[in-house]
């Protein structure tokens, strides 16, 4: 599975009330919906591993729920005057599971490890400006840049850069973190548990003694779990939160998340290498039905930034409207007054994806085009997604928690994630411009700039981003989901005695 | 006796030897590569291969069949690429659920069709019979998603009697246990009833038009004693074999059930392998099952022997 | 002595069963004609809902008519059933019929063959054969087709083994006829009774495999309407909309009964030994 | 006499699976040694299982051999490839026991028997037309018939139509294997009146295998039985009848209850059964139930030898004359 | 003499899918004590049912009419109870399939010892030394080896003689044996056929014996039954029946076997076939197949005697019974 979530963080403070006192052990149980595969936190994507492997490490930086960039390990973090030096003071006394205080030999350890090209560390892609790690004090680590990165805040709060002891060989094996909680029984394919780290750095963190993930991965179970309050937290589906919304015992939380669902176009392919085709496709497809079938009318429309990061995103205004006379317009104008056949090619394993499809080739189907929909599994999906060779592929993206992420990963000519061979020399530049500047009023409208040109390139059609819904048994209490991190969330709950 | 398991179990290494060679094949044939799907989208191109290599991806197929296959031979399955892990210790554990929750659904099925068959074949072409046989077929005429949902919906949900919860083994707590697999078991033992119930409508209504239940009734004996005393045991061996086969293909095949009701059995195991391509899950996974496949055959042929005299090896 | 046909319509419910084929099958031929409305037109007014506003049997989840669905549903599931089975008795025959005539190492190679196959988890097979071969209608029934080959190929070898020591395959050979024209004039033409029977009932079984992999996310293609995906679909609706998953699994549940029971009448129809009782 | 086939030595060993070491063989056929003379019956009598049909399957083999000779108008049958046996065939035919599952029951009467003319390439559609109503007039059935399937028949009409099937090559030699033994009295009367018409009609050679001796006294010219894969005595019908030597034939002949309440015969009641083919007693096979046995019985196996008069016996006890 | 077993005009029709058959037209036979009466006929004439409508084992789709009395009870209409109390003990059966007509999974000594487990409530070693001795009775060699054996370790013969012990376990009055040895091998027919008649002899018990080998009626019985498309043709004395056969049916059937004394050329058979169960002629069955037919064999005919020895033919009609 995918990772959902890509830069999680825990935060530094808190104002939640204290934890009710009691002498019995407070165990909060969790459906989640897939068995963890692997808890190296620098190597493992999937979202199963990463909700548990977030509340056993730390990062250096770390987002509160407004996605503000706030201190965790480390307390404090200075630019130089050239951008090209960047230094964070860590928190002294922090010690990992095993007992042993963490250092800055920790964080070059941890950063080295993720620079190492034998590692293949999925967040080695986002320091290729670092050019040297430096630990001038068990306290104070240093980065040497290239050149300026704007985005090296924010990306240190990913929990894929989490600050792993140098001493441990196997982190698949061995879970040793300075996180809210400390690994306990793995039972595979059924559970894993989680206990209290009783030195946590943070004071009067976390709330809960144990935490103990159930795999259930059928949604009828995990609704009848959280029902019969066997269960006392897991994510659901907009229709079941409808459902649970009059369950005595259960409330229901929602956010808006940093994930969108888009349709990727495949730039060289005809007839979508002519941007007409594309820009017709783009004012034939109408995102708002999307909202309102795919996700009951529970998420909002958005262009390449979601609407969360309400720094950067772009207005309502700006994102284009369906309107079915351009697109036959443009259409005629490149070719194709007759449309074409073609195939819109989607993940099995995600029925919003299968249903998005659904919708779209039916709204194609207005401007002629007729679209297949093949279902793809998820290993067939990936690889097809990764060989550049789709023609119409849907799929949702996090969006990322800084916009180099969101817009240079995605679509520039060599980022890494951009399948759809898609190459503006001028988004290329802006980007780049963007990066290398730390002003953040000129950033954001380097990025504004950026996204239209997206827009009107359409290599990707970005439909919607959707509320994500919990279920929450009324034995927490203080459970506020966020876009930046669950773990964030949990580690704040407290458990009510019944 | 002795000597036939030995045969029997020589049997079994060409049937290891194709099937490895089938999994290993259809694995590697598969579209899919575990590396991306370890890595995810946010793979690059140099991490991929990288970790290609250091996972003896990018050696030549046969290298990789063999090494698999030298290992296995010294009782090494391998590990999970994706979580490190021993696959054979967890292939027995898992496989220690997914028997359990077996067991308890051929029970549950065995105990719906048997009466029904038998009962079926006894008033054969009566109102009665086609009533039976109805209920029986019942089972198999919705996909079983559908009526495991549904149990889960009543029972567990609505009714409140099953809620869901972890699974543990039987000699630990049975009532806990069963508690968990209930549900689970009886979806699939409705399943197996269909199958079984219909096998044993036919053979006994075949035994029952033998000349020796004739004989009974000629000496006397009262019906409901020739059904049990002479009818059954001669019947017995193809609902024997029909119902073994099932067990058998249940052990290996009961992927959905176990994913509906959070099972971590076998099947589970092997489905998330090739969702994962976790070739080596999969090829130790599905090699076991078919050892076992054949060992509840060579297991129902030793019973044959049991049951009717005329069969020694 | 009746014939078969006679024989036929004396046994009710071979004659009941039969009909109601007919009809599903009349209904999934005559599809274009018989859906109220298009299956694919979205209405987002009536999403989900019962009965009524012209949708006989309500709506899904994208407000699609649910009656037109099930029925062009029966075309696809059909489909998926007769050919699959077309294809896995098509194979399970020529395997069967030369592993039981020929018997020895022939024999020996097809079953063990046909066991590695049979040991192979039949929902593992058809999802590793479909994610190789890529999703669709006929990809589905290749690989159910695939998975039970096995299957014809021991009954066809054990009607073959029952027929092939008759006599009159003996006095085949005796008057020089060829192997290939004993196997399909003299041996053919016997087995189909046993042949029929396990074909009506692999069409139930191949309907609901294709339900199984609809559910795992790898069945026939939307927007085309099967009644295994639409049951799978809207599994996650029950509570929200049980006609969306009670119709499909009505039309489903009479069609595998109408496919069994109408198999066991056959199989008593055409088994001597029954008749006589 | 010309002589019409030749048997030597002929064997049939079955292997019976019986655990995993040790193989077992049933010697269902152990060395037969007789000839069969153009335009005579021979017939083979013998009691159930002693090998009879084996012995007549591998006369054409149908099945093959383990050991021997068969000399067919002085052809070895042996060394012809399988392609040249199956032509061979058209000189040979045979009929089956059972008239119900000795016919395609898929089948129509015509296809039936137009298949051995179909697959010897005889004549064209007319004539192989003409010749399937021909022969199955000859046989004693309307040609109206011939659109039916076998079921429609009686079983003394399916003989028929057996017979037909082996007659319509015109082959020189037929071996019936108890071609009346299922069949009803009366109607096993016409069917044995109807081969001894052919017989004459068509000059034809018969080997004719039944276990009914008063039928084969009916029909043979020279009666070999047979016991236990082997024939123990051979000689011409009326010798064999009347001063039967071997003591098996003899106990045979004496247990053949007489449809004649007043003939009170002397019965030769044997002890015990049939002992098993895959496990015979050693030295002469039926010294277990022979009442005369002799020490020498138990030893040395017997060999056929000609005793009298073309009177063949396979006895220690009985001397040369 | 009072007759154990008295059949007086039973008619046995089977319902079929749609239809009824009739198989058994109004027979009338009577078995007396110590007697060994023989039904002969052709395959299919109705001898099997006729039997085993006595002891009540046709199918439900069996409808039977008339009156069949054993031992002064009408068997036709006790409870089916009494039925059960009477089957292997005063009445026994012996089928013709001594291969199939054991249970293949219960030991000989089982098998044997059922009927005295049923109706003789003995302990299970009295069963077991009863099993015995019957065992030897029937001569069988070592009866305590073979009381643990299976059917399938015995020979055929062996296997007909465990059935023949079986029917003998609770010494029954009567016992019913159809076609007992047509499976069998000439020399072990001969054994059976000695061991039936000695024990009839010694036990003073009567048997129905049905076959449709005329040898062995000739050998076995007192007194023949020649049955005929589900009627009874011709009853006599053994002797009087072959030497003087009335019924022109069982003239041809004489005609037709092969006789081992006298050489003949051509055998004569009857001519035509039995008339389809569904189809019979009003008149005499045999009419169509007839040398002798007459005008009033339109009518049919009845059992007209003379003395002992009745027949169904208007040739041998009494004065009385002409018309
Ligand atoms: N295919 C076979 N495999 C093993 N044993 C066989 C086979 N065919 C025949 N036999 C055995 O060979 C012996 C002779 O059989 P065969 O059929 O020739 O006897 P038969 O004299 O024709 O008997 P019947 O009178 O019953 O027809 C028997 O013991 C039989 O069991
Ligand atoms: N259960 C039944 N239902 C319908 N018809 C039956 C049934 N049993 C026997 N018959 C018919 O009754 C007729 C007499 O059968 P029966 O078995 O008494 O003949 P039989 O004289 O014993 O012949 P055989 O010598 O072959 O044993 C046959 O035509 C048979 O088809
Ligand atoms: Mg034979
Ligand atoms: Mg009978």
């Amino acid at each position: 599975k995918p990772a959902a979530n890509e830069t999680p963080t825990t935060p530094s403070t808190t104002t939640t009330t204290a934890p009710a006192k009691s002498n019995q052990p407070m165990e909060m149980n969790i459906a989640t919906d897939q068995d963890p595969v692997g808890f190296d936190p620098h190597k493992v994507p999937a979202a199963s591993s990463l909700r548990i492997y977030s509340l056993i490490y730390d990062t250096l930086t770390r987002l509160d729920a407004d996605l503000n960039i706030i201190p965790s390990l480390a307390t404090k973090w200075t630019v130089s005057p050239d951008g090209k030096t960047v230094t964070f003071d860590l928190q002294k006394g922090v010690k990992f599971h095993n007992g042993r205080e963490m250092t800055s030999a920790d964080v070059k350890f941890s950063f080295d490890r993720i620079l190492d090209a034998k590692t293949a560390a999925l967040a080695k892609s986002y320091f290729t400006s670092v050019e040297a790690i430096e630990t001038p004090d068990p306290y104070q680590v240093v980065f040497k840049l290239k050149n300026i990165d704007s985005a090296l805040i924010a990306n240190v709060t990913s929990i894929y850069t989490a600050i792993v002891p140098k001493e441990v060989a196997d982190l698949n094996k061995e879970m040793v973190g300075t996180g809210p909680f400390k690994i306990g029984a793995i039972e595979a394919g059924q559970s894993v548990t989680l206990t209290k780290n009783p030195n946590y750095f943070v004071k009067d963190m976390p709330k809960a003694d144990t935490i103990k993930f159930r795999v259930m991965k059928d949604e009828a179970e995990r609704l009848a779990a959280v029902r019969t309050g066997k269960v006392d937290l897991t994510t659901v589906s907009a229709d079941s939160a409808k459902l649970l919304e009059k369950t005595k015992g259960v409330t229901i939380q929602d956010y808006q998340t940093m994930e969108y669902g888009y349709l990727g176009i495949n730039t060289t392919k005809k007839p979508f290498d002519d941007v007409r085709v594309r820009q017709a496709l783009s004012y034939a497809v109408d995102r708002s039905e999307i909202v309102k079938t795919v996700w009951k009318d529970q998420g909002q429309v958005t262009g390449p930034i979601s609407p969360v990061q309400k720094a950067y995103a772009l207005n309502a205004s700006d994102l284009p409207k369906k309107d079915i006379d351009k697109a036959k317009q443009l259409l005629k104008d490149a070719g194709y007054e007759k449309g074409f056949e073609t195939v819109i090619q989607t993940a099995s394993t995600y029925p919003d994806m299968i249903e998005s499809a659904q919708v779209i080739q039916q709204q194609l189907k207005a401007i002629g085009i007729n679209a297949k929909i093949e279902q793809l599994e998820w290993a067939k999906y990936i690889e097809t997604w990764k060989s550049k060779e789709m023609t119409l592929l849907i799929g949702r993206n996090t969006a990322g928690t800084d916009p180099d992420r969101s817009l240079r990963f995605f679509f520039s000519t060599s980022g890494g994630a951009n399948v759809w061979n898609y190459s503006n020399k001028d988004f290329d530049a802006l980007t780049q411009k963007a990066l290398e500047t730390n002003d953040l009023e000129q950033r954001k409208k380097l990025y504004v700039d950026a996204q239209k040109m997206l827009i009107n390139d359409s290599p990707n059609l970005f439909l919607a981003s959707p509320k994500y819904f919990y279920a929450v048994s009324e034995r927490l209490d203080g459970f506020v989901p966020n876009a930046a991190s669950e773990a964030y969330a949990i580690m704040k709950t407290a458990i009510k005695n019944k | 006796m002795v000597s036939y398991i030995i045969k029997r179990l020589a049997g079994l290494i060409p049937i290891l030897i194709g099937i490895s060679v089938l999994v290993f094949l259809i694995l590697h044939l598969v579209p899919g590569d575990p590396v991306l799907i370890m890595l995810g989208t946010n793979a690059t191109d140099e991490a991929v291969s990288v970790l290609r290599e250091q996972l003896g991806l990018n050696k030549p197929l046969i290298m990789q069949y063999l090494n698999w296959s030298l290992h296995l031979l010294q009782g090494n399955f391998g590990e999970s690429v994706h979580t490190g892990n021993a696959i054979l210790p967890e292939i027995i554990k898992r496989f220690g659920i997914t028997l359990q929750l077996t067991l308890l659904a051929s029970l549950i099925g065995w105990a719906i069709a048997i009466p029904i068959g038998m009962l079926s074949a006894v008033k054969s072409g009566s109102t009665t019979d086609i009533i039976g046989r109805l209920i029986a077929l019942l089972g198999i005429s919705v996909p079983n998603f559908a009526v495991g949902t549904l149990l889960l919906l009543v029972f567990s949900l609505y009714i409140g009697w099953f809620p869901p919860m972890d699974f543990v083994n039987l000699w630990d707590d049975p009532f806990e246990s069963i508690k968990k697999l209930i549900l689970p078991a009886v979806t699939m033992g409705i399943v197996m009833a269909a199958g079984v119930m219909r096998m044993t409508r036919s053979t006994f209504l075949e035994t029952l038009g033998k000349e020796f239940i004739r004989t009974a009734r000629a000496k006397g004996t009262p019906e409901w004693k020739i059904l049990f005393e002479h009818a059954f045991r001669n019947s017995a061996i193809p609902i024997v074999t029909i119902a073994g086969m099932q067990f058998g293909y249940l052990l290996g095949g009961s992927v959905i059930i176990e994913q509906l009701f959070s099972i971590p059995g076998l099947g589970q195991y092997i489905l998330d392998g090739i969702h994962q391509r976790d070739y080596l899950v999969v090829q130790g996974g599905v090699l076991f099952v078919a050892v076992v496949f054949v060992l509840i055959n060579l297991a129902v042929d030793i019973v044959y022997s049991l049951i009717d005299p005329r069969i020694k090896y | 002595m009746l014939t078969l046909g006679q024989r036929f319509w004396k046994n009710k419910t071979a004659v009941i069963c039969g009909l109601v084929l007919i009809i599903i099958c009349m209904g999934a031929v005559f599809a274009p004609v018989l859906a109220p409305k298009d299956i694919t037109q979205m209405d987002n007014a009536h999403r989900m809902q019962g009965s009524g506003d012209g949708y006989l049997l309500g709506t899904d989840q994208f407000g699609r008519d649910l009656l037109s669905r099930i029925i062009y549903g029966a075309r696809t599931s059909l489909t998926v059933g007769i050919c699959s089975v077309a294809i896995s008795a098509f194979f399970g025959t020529m395997l069967g019929l030369l592993s039981g005539y020929f018997g020895r190492w022939i024999d020996t190679i097809i079953m063990r063959t046909m066991d590695i196959l049979f040991a192979f988890p039949e929902i593992l097979l058809a999802l590793a054969i479909v994610a190789a071969l890529g999703p669709g209608t006929y990809k589905t029934i290749l690989a159910i087709g695939i998975v039970n080959i096995p299957v014809f190929t021991r009954t066809v070898r054990g009607a073959v083994l029952s027929v092939k020591n008759l006599e009159y395959v003996e006095s085949a050979r005796a008057i020089g006829q060829k192997t290939s024209r004993i196997l399909f004039l003299e041996i053919f033409p016997n087995i189909q009774a046993p042949l029929l029977v396990q074909a009506s009932i692999a069409i139930s079984g191949a309907i609901l495999t294709e339900s199984a992999l609809s559910f795992l996310g790898l069945g026939v293609q939307p927007p085309n309407p099967s009644w295994g995906g639409m049951i799978a679909e809207s599994r996650r609706y029950m509570e929200l909309a049980p006609g969306m998953i009670i119709w499909p699994c009505l039309a489903m549940t009479l069609t595998i009964l109408a496919f069994n029971l109408f198999g066991d009448a056959l199989r008593d129809l055409l088994d001597p030994k029954h008749r006589s009782r | 006499m010309k002589a019409l086939m030749e048997v030597k030595n002929l064997k049939k060993h079955f292997p019976v699976k019986s655990g995993f070491s040790k193989k077992a063989m049933v010697k269902a056929v152990d060395g037969l040694e007789f000839t069969v003379y153009e335009g005579e019956t021979l017939s083979i009598v013998g009691e159930s299982g002693c090998g009879k049909s084996t012995m007549g399957r591998c006369l054409l083999r149908l099945i093959e051999p383990t050991e021997g000779q068969i000399l067919f108008e002085g052809q070895d049958l042996m060394q012809l490839s399988p392609e040249e046996m199956r032509l061979r065939r058209r000189d040979m035919q045979l009929v089956f026991q059972d008239p119900f599952s000795s016919l395609n029951p898929r089948k129509t009467i015509r296809q039936i028997l137009m298949e051995p003319l179909i697959v010897h390439n005889i004549g064209n559609t007319a004539e192989k037309k003409a010749k399937v109503e021909w022969i199955i007039e000859k046989v004693g059935l309307s040609p109206d018939y011939l659109n039916r399937y076998p079921h429609e028949f009686s079983g003394g009409q399916r003989q028929r139509v057996g017979i037909a099937r082996a007659l319509i090559l015109q082959p020189k030699l037929i071996v019936a294997d108890e071609p009346v033994s299922a069949l009803d009295v009366s109607i096993q009367a016409q069917i044995l009146n109807l081969m001894h018409d052919l017989q004459k009609e068509f000059k034809l050679t018969y080997i004719f295998i039944s276990h009914d001796l008063s039928v084969v006294k009916h029909i043979s010219d020279r009666v070999a039985v047979m016991y236990l894969g082997k024939i123990v005595e051979i000689a011409h019908k009326s010798k064999l009848y009347q001063s039967p030597q071997h003591p098996y034939t003899k106990a045979l002949l004496s247990s053949v209850p007489l449809p004649n309440p007043d003939v009170k015969k002397e019965r030769i009641l044997l002890e015990g059964d049939l002992p098993s083919p895959s496990n015979p007693p050693t030295g002469c096979s039926f010294h277990p139930r022979c009442q005369n046995a002799v020490e020498a019985c138990k030893n040395r196996a017997p060999i056929l030898e000609e005793k009298a008069d073309h009177h063949l016996v396979s006895c220690h006890l009985i001397e040369k004359r | 003499m009072k007759s154990l077993l008295d059949i007086r005009n039973i008619s046995i029709h089977f319902k079929g899918d749609h239809e009824k058959v009739n198989v058994v037209h109004d027979i009338s036979l009577q078995v007396n004590p110590g007697e060994i009466v023989g039904i002969v006929g052709e395959s299919g004439c109705g001898k099997s049912v006729t039997s085993m409508s006595i002891l009540r084992l046709l199918g439900r789709n069996a409808e039977v009419k008339g009156e069949i009395f054993f031992d002064g009870r009408n068997l036709l209409e006790i409870s089916e109870k009494e039925m059960r109390k009477l089957r292997g003990n005063g009445i026994s059966m012996i089928f013709q399939e001594p291969m199939t007509s054991l249970n293949p999974l219960h030991t000989i000594g089982k098998q044997i010892g059922e009927p005295l487990l049923r109706h003789r409530n003995m302990s299970k070693s009295d069963r077991k030394s009863r099993v015995l001795k019957l065992l030897n009775e029937v001569g069988i060699p070592r009866a305590e080896e073979i009381y643990e054996e299976f059917p399938h370790q015995l020979s055929g013969g062996m296997r007909q003689r465990v059935m023949i012990a079986v029917a003998l376990a609770c010494d029954p009055a009567l016992i019913i044996a159809d076609e007992p040895t047509t499976a069998l091998d000439v020399t072990i027919q001969a054994q059976i056929l000695e061991l039936m008649k000695n024990i009839s002899r010694q036990h003073q018990t009567s048997i129905l014996f049905i076959t449709h080998d005329l040898g062995v009626v000739a050998e076995m019985c007192d007194r023949v039954i020649v049955m005929y498309a589900g009627q009874i043709v011709e009853h006599a004395d053994v002797a009087a029946l072959f030497r003087k056969p009335k019924h022109p049916y069982t003239v041809g059937l004489l005609n037709s076997i092969p006789d081992m004394a006298a050489d003949k050329e051509r055998l004569v058979p009857i001519k035509g076939h039995v008339p389809s169960l569904r189809n019979m002629p009003s008149g005499c069955r045999f009419f169509e197949r007839c040398d002798h037919a007459m005008d009033i064999c339109r009518q049919e005919p009845r059992m007209f005697a003379d003395g002992t020895h009745e027949c169904r033919c208007w040739l041998h009609a009494d004065e009385e019974g002409r018309p």
